[in-house]
Order: structure tokens, then C-alpha cells, then sequence
């Protein structure tokens, strides 16, 4: 197979999560207890074969500058190749990934690869997209766009039509095709000639210069079938996050042949103590629970002390629930403390978020 | 290049006393507290410390304990070069020669030791559980003007038999020796831990390598014979948890006193942590059924079934209506339904089937359970014991 | 000692290096054959104990990032400490180092150092700073400079004044006191201080607080006498590049006692051909060089065919000069290609600067 | 965890005939090249072919690979777990044993190769000097489907009786072996690098176990008897440079071709680099007087003097109105003013004296100067040859 590329381009992550990203960039988010949504890129990607990889990091990249480091934790750190940072800098035109590819070309150019594949960080499964490299491959095409049949109607996605060949034959803001999952394969000769175009024009949108330009190519889409979370909202990542307590959910995405690699951490194990509770959740490491947790989510190095409650609810790490907290569909971000006389008490349909620990110098002030 | 100390981990220990827990790894890399190998607690003491370099010296089923350490990594060992050295016995010009006792095992990497040019060697054991911050150690070796200082503790009356019992003055230093005595005066153990002068030590060990009655043992040969000698041994006197988990009942023992808050794994004392290699497990998921108290659970684990005062390594699996108490299960077992198991150690990756009932009475030693196990007992009918 | 965590702002770098920071910044600039000059600041760090260093690392950080990695090379990736890269961001004010500090506060406030040692990038030594640190600790000094007894006049630059005891009298712009390093040892409770007050001022840069604020507190100057190079420009990096050639300057700087640890490269040792004739020069690995080299500094991966001529001049990596071409008084930046025909002659005061590789997407298009 | 091959990479030579060269260390941990490491060469062909797990199986001062491969971080081997494992010998139940021939180090290694169930084993040396893609040679094995591999290169015809000499028909099959043949009727040499079906290996390692006759050696017993069994053995006719470094001479004249050309640690074709431990030097110097010509010169180096056709590793000094030629300087040598060297090679550390002069005839072996040497000679009156 020839040589592929990946890019992740987080310039294109729409972001509506609210407090969640304060302080972090979209593809920092934590998800499923261990991991960022990074992750999930980054292992589809390496479960691929892909071992070049370069990331549009654009704002609020440093949680996930830090998270990252050198790749060593993904194996990405050889010597030849592996992780490229390409961070944003104030002389890139901002929200224009156009400019981002530009200004960066000199690390795509000198990869000897003749594909990129493209990816956000919020379309979120566990999968090898090596079928549909094959596909793009084989079929020569110029692009190959991953889609999904998702029925529902999701504000500013990208829809796809195609032919019964998987020919493309529309792009476009109205839903009236396949969902696009942000995930696509082009060839780097196309990719010149579609910036070149771009610069003719005003459009500084990669996406939007393939919209009005990807009839002069041989463009093709591929159809996902497996389960997988897309999301770009806080509402969406609560509802999607609770989708993972059901059992087959979980399996499907922590597939056994499919290792998620994530940064290293130095957790001990959790420990529950004589009152523990625990029913229905997802739990990562290094915690110490002595409440009643059911139906939720919990990262890592967090403690529940004995007599608080948590319902429904998501907790990042290092978060510290007094005895007598109450908290029911909630989102608390990290580094949080809740106090035993707080009762944090959301809805399903809407989830009350807890932001993570404002900045310190302005309350040292 | 000069160092002021080299440190000596000994991790060749067949410890034939946990049975089946070493029938095909070192003492050193048996798994402990749901998480570390027992090697984990020295190493991550060494890095906290300092203390580099750091020789390892393996001997039985060395390369269980090379495949652990691997890069060295896990252990920060890998910042620059020479941190950690695997020391394996190595043949001489004239052969290849193993470690006969403790000390020969120190003689024969005489070399090793030499190109630091230290002015102390630190020797350490493997085989043991604790947080220890070994500058203090050393600043007490030095103010004391010592020749050889001995990290001690107090242990219960009734194990001193199983330790190497010391007799100090108030001036911590040691006037007497008694080796796993049957009636000891002093309940103060020798914790293995000792900082010796490097120009007396090998002064020693080449003595006592041409000594053909000697067991060449720390414990047996060289302390006696340098106490004989009038050289300044002192007790470094140690605070905190320690335990040497020699027996199966002790390596039992040692996970319910973890339950019990003992020891953790991170001393907030010192600010010591315990390091080890990371599996990408997925985080662990409490299902329908599931009831967990008093217990440690890492990754990857599924639990529907009811858990109690035990210890549960990465990837367990326990299905519904089972209960598991006072047990201590390895990375990757699968316990069945309807089970119910009290007081057993299950080894890595064994299955447990439906309806298997094992409560080992707390009079006798805590059962250790391997695939071998399982099957011949299904083979004589069943599986309640 | 009580612990101190260290601080390089690349804001504070003044940056008249001409082509040499067209694609990178001033941090990343190669000097001495093996280094960059970030390496002289993290070392001199590393000397000092210091292991747990944030960089602000504002524009054109790429290279940096890459070069740095997870700071593996230096040492710095421990798990408690390390080293933190604090990015630039779009929301932070333009040419503010004190926003820099507000918005990356929390890194700084979870440190349990005490004193912060600040450090740009281009004040290149070998040394350790512990006898300074020792003496800001033990006289309970809320700031303490490092000033040069530096006669030489520089435009731009900070002097100090301070009396016989070294408490400081005076700090500014006007060259009437000792050059001051860009080196300077804080207090952090003094530093919160200073920045509140800028809050309630329009200063932008700290240094600018410093200047009318130093008098509230207790304030010296710590001079050094080692050698050192200064600089702010192309000119002055020529000058202080070919002051290196003197091997007792070249002894002085890599001393044996200090080791100058830098990314870690995998070159093959530098092969001389049957034709070379090198004197005069230092030299990095991975060179074939066949030409004639005298008075002159190479770094990594070069080739000088036979019969080139190369005097009195840089060769930045990886750039390949051709039989028959004549450089002097000449920087030539990476992966440049000086073809048989070319004679390339500036003036010792002012040596020509051939530009890296310029970005190849222009190029294709 | 399966794994299609497993590598196993002998490192255990003693390499007698490289006299002091591997006095203290063993022969893959021999300075090559100005910068490597000779077992370097093997295990960046390992990596660069993505043939992992490998093990590494070491005997003889086995600590100098061990130190030297250190966290495998060098070359890649950190990415994730047991990518690499060290393989000293180590005790099984009964006691130690030492690996007594190349087969016999692998059949005390049969666990750790079957833990990776692998169809193929890839058997490796740690002391030649090449660049090779391991998947062509499997690539070549799975085509003819072999039960085992032999790569084989074309040795000048003098040479022939250093190595194992191979028969083939025009089919890549092997008719016959000459091991070290006085007069040999051809030219091809087995490189000591084969590709075994596993299955069958371990059945051949399991019956010369028992085989008190046998030297457990794959050269001597096990490929012999497989041939006499009519099992399908290949041969797999290699390319490009390879050089077994096994004498003073051999060694010597290595470094010469690395200069004239023959050899680059970076080949071309394939884009196979080697890699090795790094270690912070600075730069290196030409001052005045300084002219160095058709030489290899690593970083630390200060050169006052002539340099020709010589290899210089790291941080060597050489003084004014000196002159090196056709000779190899390890790392961190000194040479004094007034020296005249010529075919010699100067161990680590060593000191040259001003006015020494060595010159040895082309009809001799190339001299080794170590400190001792120069000791010696200078209590007999100076350094004059």
C-alpha cells in the first residue's frame, strides 16, 4: 500500500461543550474515564498503520501540548517520523485551515506519502480505516469521504450524497444525505490544486473549497457501520458518555484486538472502602470511593468520601466529593471540591456543568 | 565518572517458600497489590532517592525480572545513560561462575562497582514491601563515622525466629548478632538494607571469596566477621511500614493489611510513590449486580459479582451471583457465576467455574488457585472445598 | 535550599536576527555546531537543580516544540516535575508576558517553589547560577539581577545600577549601570505583587513594573564574570559564532564539568575525503566534507564537495555545497544548496545571509 | 500474544581471536566505526525491519551489553512493552546453566519463544557488520516454503575456510555443508543468520538436547542432521556488504573499507540507518596545524595534528606536529606532540607520550595499544617500533 499521511486538524472540531472547554481545546476533553478524544484519533490512526502524523493544534493547545509530549506514550516518537506538532502561531489567518496547511507545507511536502488522511478529533470509535484506504486506493479516487447513515438532524453538519457506486454527487450543509464524519482521504496532489483554487478565491475553508471544487475529481464516500459517538456539544457528550454504561456499548468500544494506547498515568488501583455503593458505572484508576456512585462516570484520582452521592453524573480526575454531597446529572470538571452541604441536582435533557478550577492568580489577587 | 554511592538491588531470590507464586517467576516479580511487582517498592525508592546507579543483580528466572524492567522506563531509569545495569552473573575470563550467597553475589560485580569509585554501596533486597527515603540512611551511616550501617525494625515477638536479630547500645550501635534465633533477647530485625565503607567492604568480600567455609551471606559471614573485628556497625533505626512477604500467608497477609490502610502505595510522609510498567487497560466497569467494599479493583475489570476485603489485579472478570472474599485474584482470571471463594490467591489468567466453592478456613494457609488446580480438582468431582 | 522552578520567556527575547528567525524564533536558533541556543538556557538550568521549567514559547514555535519534544533529552520528563510548555494563544495579549503569566498562572501556583528563576533565551553560557540563588535566598532578597560588567554599549538594553553591598539604585533603558543578563531571580508572593500592580496600570511588560516598582522591595544585582555571548542580532551572532574558534573561548563554553546535554541526534561521524583541508573550523557529525573549510563553523549533515571553498563562515544542517562554489563571510541556513557556479562574499561586519529553504507549497504552485 | 516470528539475537561470543580488544568486554560490545557499537549494526537492522520481540541473548560479559543497550532507547525499543528482553542465562528449577553452543542457547530460551507462538524464528549474530531487511529474507522463506533459511554471501575464495560453506542447486536448495573446509569446492558462506519453521526447530533442539555427542551448535549439529533428514533447507543469497569482524586483522581492515567507501552506516538502497547510544560531546575541532584526510572523526574531538585514513571515535585529542595513519583511536585518547602512529589501535583512555613512534609493517597484524602496553614499553626505553 502506498505511503499515507494523517493530519489532525482540530481547526475543524466544532465546539459548543461550554465549560468544557475553558481551558482546553476540543480534542483534550476527557472521555470514558482514561482517555482524551485525542486518543481515539490517534489510536484509529496507528490501528491503520499510519505512523506520520501531524496535528493543526490551533487554540488552548496546552493541556494538550502536555498530554501529547513526544508521542512516546502512542509509539509515535521514532526517529524518522512520528508526531508533529504544528502549533498555531498569531501570522495564521485565524479560523482559516487553509492558511494552517500553507504555512505548514514544508512538513506535509517532505513526507514521502501520496495520501493524507484527514480527521477532527469528535467523531469517536474504535476502528482500523484501512479497508477504506484500500477502497481510495484501488479505486484511484481523489478524496474519500467517511460517512455515516445517521438519520438525525444535526445543525451545521456535512451531508453526502452519493450513488449507488459510492460515486459522491453532492456536498453540502443541508441534511439531506449520509452524515460526513469529518474523517476523509485526498491525495496530496489534489490537496495543492484545491488550495491553489482557494487562493483564487476567498474561501478559507478547506471543507468549503471541496464543496464547490469536488466534481472536477474522481470522489468517492465510504460507509461506516460500526458504532461510534460524534459530538459536538456538551449536551451531546453527556448523552453519549451515558450511552457507554451500557455494557455492550462499552465492550464495542474497548475492544479487546484493539488496544486504546493513552498517556501514561501513575495510578495505584482504586480502593473502595466499607461503605461503598457502586452500581452501573465506568471508573478509572486511583480513586478512593467510600459513597454511592450509580449510573456514572468517573476518572481518575478522585474521592468520594462515605455519605456523598452520585447519580447520573461525570466526574473528572482529582475531583473531591465531601460526605453529604449530592450531585445528580452533573458534569464536574477537574480539580473540583464539593462540599458536604452541596446538592448539585441537573436534568437528563440537560446536565448542570461544574467548570474547572478558575484561575488562581485572580483569586490570589 | 564518580559517584558518591552505588546502590546494589539484589533480586535473585528463588523464594521458595511462596510455592506455586514461584514456580516460574522470581520472588522479586510476583505481582502485589493489584497492581506492582514486589521489585516496584525498591526501585521506586531508588529513583525518589537518587540513588544511581543502580546495579540489579538477577539470577533465578532472570529474565522474568528483565522483562519487567524492560527500558526501565516505568522507573524514570531512562533520562540518561548507565542509571540501571541488569547484572546477571557474567563469566569471567575463566567461565561462567553464579552467585553463591549475598555477598558473592557483590563480589563477583566487584568491576561493576569499582568504575564509580564510590566512597559507599548501598545493598538492597527485592523481596520486600516498603517506602523508604535511603538518603537518611545514609546521613545517618555518615554521621555515625560508621563502617557499616543496618536499617532496622521492630518486629512482632513471635517472627523474630524468621529475621536476623540485632543487639544495639543507646548509642545505636550494634554489639550482637543472632541469626533467625529460636529465643531472641531483642525483637530489632535486620531489614537487609545496609550501607557499607566500599574500600573495607571489598576489603571483605575478597577475603571472604577465598574463605571455602564461608556461605558467602551477608548475614552469616561478612557482618559477624567484621563485628568480631571491631569495625563500627550501627543500626539505622526505621520507621514505617516494612514487610517481607517470604511466605504465602505473609504475601496474604501483606494485601489485607493494604485493605486496612497500613501501607499505601503513595507515602504522604515522604512523598514516596510506587512506580511500575502501565498496561492500556480500559477503565473497569461495576455492572447490574455488582457490589465492591473494601477492596482494590484496577483497570479492565468487569464486576457484577459481590467483592469483599480483596484485591483484584488488572482484567479480572467476575460474573454474576458470585462472591469473592479475602482473596487475592491475578491479571486477567475469570471467575464464573455462583461462585464463591474465601481466603485464595488465583493466579494469572486462570478460570473459575460456575458453581466452584473454595472457603479455606482462616486455621490454614490461603490456597493458591492455577489452571493445574482447577482441573484436577474437576476431575475428582467438583469443586467445593 | 528551598526549591526554585524556572521560567524561559521567549517573550522578552528581542529578536534583530534578519532571516535567521524567519521560520523559527529566537530560542531555536542554532549556535556552536550541536546546539540551539534554548540548550544553554534548560543546561545552565539543569546546573542550577532546577528541574521543573515552563516556557512561554509565544511565536513560531514549531521547530521549538519539535526540537524539544517532552524534554526526554534533558532529562525533564519525570512524572511529578518537568518541563511544561506553556504555548501562545490567541487570546492572550500581543507582546504581554504579564498576560502570559495571568493566563498560565495555575502552572506556576501549583509549583511549591518559592522563587522563580527567569530566563530569556540568549544570554549563552555554561554555568551554574546555585551561588546567585544562594545569595537571593540568604539575603531574603525579593528580586536579585544578574548583571555583566559589559562596558560595550547595546542599543535596547536593560542596565542596572547598584551600590558597593549590590542593592540595586537604579534599573533602565539609559546605558549607565551594569548589562543586565535577562537573568533575574523572584520571590513569587513579590511577583503576584507585581503583577497586581500592573493590573492597575497599562504596562505590558513585567520588566516595565520591575522598573518603577524595584524600590518597594529588596532588590540586588549578582554579577558575572565568566565569558558569555549576548546577542540581539545577525551581526552580533556572527561575531560571537566565529569568537568560538578560539579554543581557549571553545574550551571555555563546553567545559568538561558541565555537559551540554542537546536533542539527540543520530548522525554518523563526519568523514573526511581524500581532498578536505579543514582548519581552523568546528564541526558537527554527519559531514562528508571533501572541500576546503577555514575559519568556520559547520553543524550536522553537511556536504562540501571538492574543490568548494568555505571561509570564515556558518553552515547551518543538512545544506549541500556543490564542487567549485566559493562562500565567505557568509551564514548559510539549513538545507541550502550552493550550486559550483556561485561565489557568495560578504564583509566580516556584515556576512551575507543565505534564508533557509523557503516554504515549498509557493514553490509548487 | 502471537507474533508471526520471533528474533533471537546471539551475543554471547567471547571473540578470543580480537585478543585485548575483548579482554574485559564481550565481542558485540566492541567500538565500530568511529560511533557503534558492533551488536548496533544487528539491532538497527532489527528494528528497521520491525522484527520484534527481539531477544537478546547474552553470556559472556554479558553486563557490557547489557550497559550498553541499556533502555533499548537507542533504538526505538521503548515505544511499548517487551519489544526487547534481554536473555542472560538463568537457572531453571534445578540450578544454573550456561548456554554451551548456539543451539543450546536457544533451547534454554524455548519458553520465552513459545510464550509468542510463533510460526517463524529468526536466528541472528551480534558480531557482522551489514545492513539487511529481515522481511525479504521471510519473505523468500514463506515463498520457497522452507522448514529453514540460510543467508549466504559469495566470500573471496582464501576466506572460505573461516566459514560454513554452502552447496546449492539452481533452486536456492542446499545440497550440502563444508564447515570450515581446507580445500572448498565453493564459495558461498553462510552468514550465520537463519529462518527456522519454529515447529521443526524446536523438535531438532529438543532431540540434540538429549544428544550427549552433540556441541548444540546450528552450524556442527542441527543443520547437518536436518539436511541428512531431507528436511527443505534454502538458501537465501544476500547482497551487499557484510564483514564477520572476528580477528585483530579482519577488525582493522573493517575500518579500512568503512574509509575506502564499501561500507556506509547509512545505506542507500534500503534506508537502513544504524543507531546507537548517544552521548553528549560538543563539537568537534581542527585547530591550526590540524589536517585530517580520507578519516572518520567523531564529536569531543580536538585535532592539532595529521589525521590519514584513520577513525577516531569520541573525544580524542590529538597534539601538534603529531601524525595518525591507517589507524582506529577509541574514545577518549590522548595523543601527546611529536607522535608518529601508523597500523595501530588505541584502546579507551589510553595516553600516547610525545615523541612515541609506532609504525607496524603491513606484514604484521595491526598493533592494540592499551595502557598497559605503553607502561611496559616505556620501562624497557621508550616507544620506538
Amino acid at each position: 500500500m502506498s505511503k499515507v499521511m494523517g493530519i489532525i486538524n482540530l481547526m475543524t472540531d466544532r465546539d459548543d461543550f461550554s465549560s468544557l472547554t475553558n481551558d482546553r481545546c476540543v480534542a483534550a476533553i476527557p472521555f470514558a474515564s482514561n482517555y482524551r478524544f485525542i486518543d481515539f484519533t490517534l489510536n484509529n490512526f496507528i490501528h491503520s498503520e499510519i505512523n506520520e502524523i501531524a496535528i493543526f493544534t490551533h487554540t488552548k493547545s496546552r493541556s494538550l501540548l502536555n498530554y501529547l509530549g513526544s508521542g512516546l506514550d502512542w509509539g509515535l516518537n521514532t526517529y524518522k517520523k512520528g508526531l508533529y506538532i504544528l502549533p498555531s502561531s498569531p501570522d495564521i489567518i485565524q479560523q482559516s485551515d487553509i492558511d494552517y496547511f500553507i504555512k505548514n507545507w514544508d512538513c506535509i511536502e517532505k513526507s514521502n506519502a501520496e495520501h493524507l488522511l484527514i480527521s477532527g478529533s469528535t467523531f469517536i470509535t474504535n476502528t482500523s480505516y484501512q479497508s477504506m484506504m484500500e477502497q481510495h486506493i484501488s479505486n484511484n479516487n481523489d478524496m474519500t469521504f467517511l460517512v455515516t447513515n445517521d438519520t438525525q438532524k444535526r445543525s451545521n453538519s456535512i451531508s453526502v450524497m452519493s450513488d449507488v457506486n459510492g460515486k459522491v454527487k453532492e456536498i453540502s450543509y443541508h441534511h439531506n444525505g449520509a452524515l460526513f464524519t469529518g474523517v476523509y482521504m485526498i491525495k496530496k496532489e489534489c490537496l495543492i490544486q484545491l488550495i491553489k483554487k482557494a487562493k483564487l478565491t476567498s474561501c478559507k475553508q478547506l471543507i468549503d473549497v471541496i464543496i464547490t471544487e469536488f466534481k472536477q475529481y474522481n470522489t468517492e464516500s465510504y460507509v461506516y457501520v460500526d458504532e461510534y459517538y460524534y459530538m459536538d456539544s456538551s449536551t451531546q457528550y453527556y448523552h453519549c458518555s451515558m450511552l457507554l454504561l451500557n455494557r455492550n456499548n462499552y465492550q464495542n468500544l474497548m475492544k479487546k484486538n484493539e488496544i486504546i494506547k493513552s498517556k501514561e498515568s501513575h495510578y495505584s488501583p482504586t480502593k473502595y472502602g466499607k461503605n461503598a455503593t457502586v452500581c452501573n458505572s465506568l471508573l478509572g484508576s486511583g480513586c478512593q470511593l467510600d459513597g454511592s456512585i450509580d449510573h456514572s462516570i468517573l476518572f481518575q484520582g478522585i474521592t468520594i468520601e462515605k455519605g456523598a452521592t452520585i447519580k447520573n453524573s461525570i466526574i473528572f480526575d482529582h475531583c473531591l466529593i465531601k460526605s453529604g454531597a449530592y450531585i445528580e446529572n452533573a458534569i464536574v470538571d477537574k480539580h473540583s471540591f464539593i462540599s458536604s452541604k452541596e446538592t448539585i441536582i441537573g436534568s437528563i435533557k440537560s446536565p448542570i456543568l461544574i467548570a474547572k478550577q478558575t484561575n488562581k492568580l485572580s483569586s490570589v489577587m | 565518572m564518580k559517584k558518591e554511592c552505588v546502590t546494589m538491588l539484589l533480586a535473585g531470590g528463588v523464594g521458595k517458600r511462596l510455592g506455586k507464586l514461584t514456580s516460574n517467576i522470581a520472588k522479586p516479580a510476583v505481582p502485589f497489590g493489584g497492581k506492582y511487582r514486589i521489585i516496584d517498592f525498591a526501585l521506586s525508592n531508588c529513583m525518589q532517592s537518587n540513588m544511581t546507579p543502580v546495579g540489579v543483580v538477577t539470577q533465578y528466572q532472570a529474565h522474568t525480572i528483565h522483562q519487567h524492567i524492560g527500558s526501565g522506563n516505568a522507573w524514570g531509569f531512562d533520562h540518561s545513560k548507565n542509571k540501571l545495569t541488569l547484572l546477571s552473573p557474567f563469566t569471567n575470563v575463566n567461565g561462567g561462575e553464579w552467585y553463591e550467597g549475598t555477598a558473592d553475589a557483590i563480589t563477583k560485580n566487584i568491576d561493576y562497582i569499582d568504575q564509580f569509585q564510590p566512597e559507599y554501596v548501598l545493598i538492597l533486597s527485592g523481596d520486600h514491601i516498603y517506602h523508604m527515603d535511603y538518603n537518611k540512611l545514609i546521613a545517618h551511616h555518615k554521621n555515625m563515622q560508621a563502617d557499616v550501617t543496618i536499617s532496622a525494625i521492630h518486629v512482632p515477638w513471635e517472627d523474630t525466629r524468621r529475621f536476623g536479630i540485632i543487639h544495639r547500645n543507646t548509642q545505636f550501635e550494634i554489639t550482637e548478632f543472632e541469626e533467625k534465633p529460636m529465643h531472641a533477647k531483642s525483637n530489632l530485625a535486620s531489614m537487609g538494607i545496609y550501607v557499607f565503607n566500599w574500600d573495607i567492604l571489598k576489603e571483605y568480600l575478597n577475603k571472604d571469596n577465598e574463605n571455602i567455609n564461608s556461605n558467602h551471606d551477608f548475614g552469616k559471614d561478612i557482618l559477624p566477621k567484621m563485628l568480631q573485628q571491631n569495625k563500627k556497625l550501627y543500626v539505622f533505626p526505621f520507621q514505617g511500614y516494612w514487610k517481607d512477604v517470604g511466605t504465602i500467608e505473609s504475601y496474604w497477609e501483606a494485601h489485607m493489611e493494604l485493605l486496612d490502610g497500613e501501607f499505601t502505595e503513595f507515602n504522604q510522609d515522604s512523598h514516596l510513590f510506587t512506580y511500575t510498567q502501565n498496561l492500556d487497560f480500559p477503565p473497569h466497569q461495576i455492572m447490574e449486580g455488582g457490589h465492591v467494599t473494601k477492596s482494590i479493583v484496577n483497570d479492565g475489570c468487569t464486576i457484577a459479582g459481590i467483592i469483599q476485603n480483596s484485591v483484584l489485579f488488572e482484567n479480572v472478570h467476575v460474573n454474576k451471583y458470585s462472591t469473592i472474599s479475602q482473596s487475592v485474584i491475578h491479571q486477567g482470571a475469570t471467575i464464573g457465576r455462583y461462585v464463591d471463594l474465601e481466603r485464595v490467591i488465583i493466579q494469572e489468567n486462570v478460570i473459575i467455574p460456575d458453581y466452584t466453592s473454595i472457603k479455606v478456613p482462616v486455621t490454614e494457609e490461603p490456597l493458591i488457585l492455577t489452571n493445574e488446580y482447577i482441573l484436577a480438582e474437576q476431575k475428582v468431582g467438583g469443586l467445593n472445598i
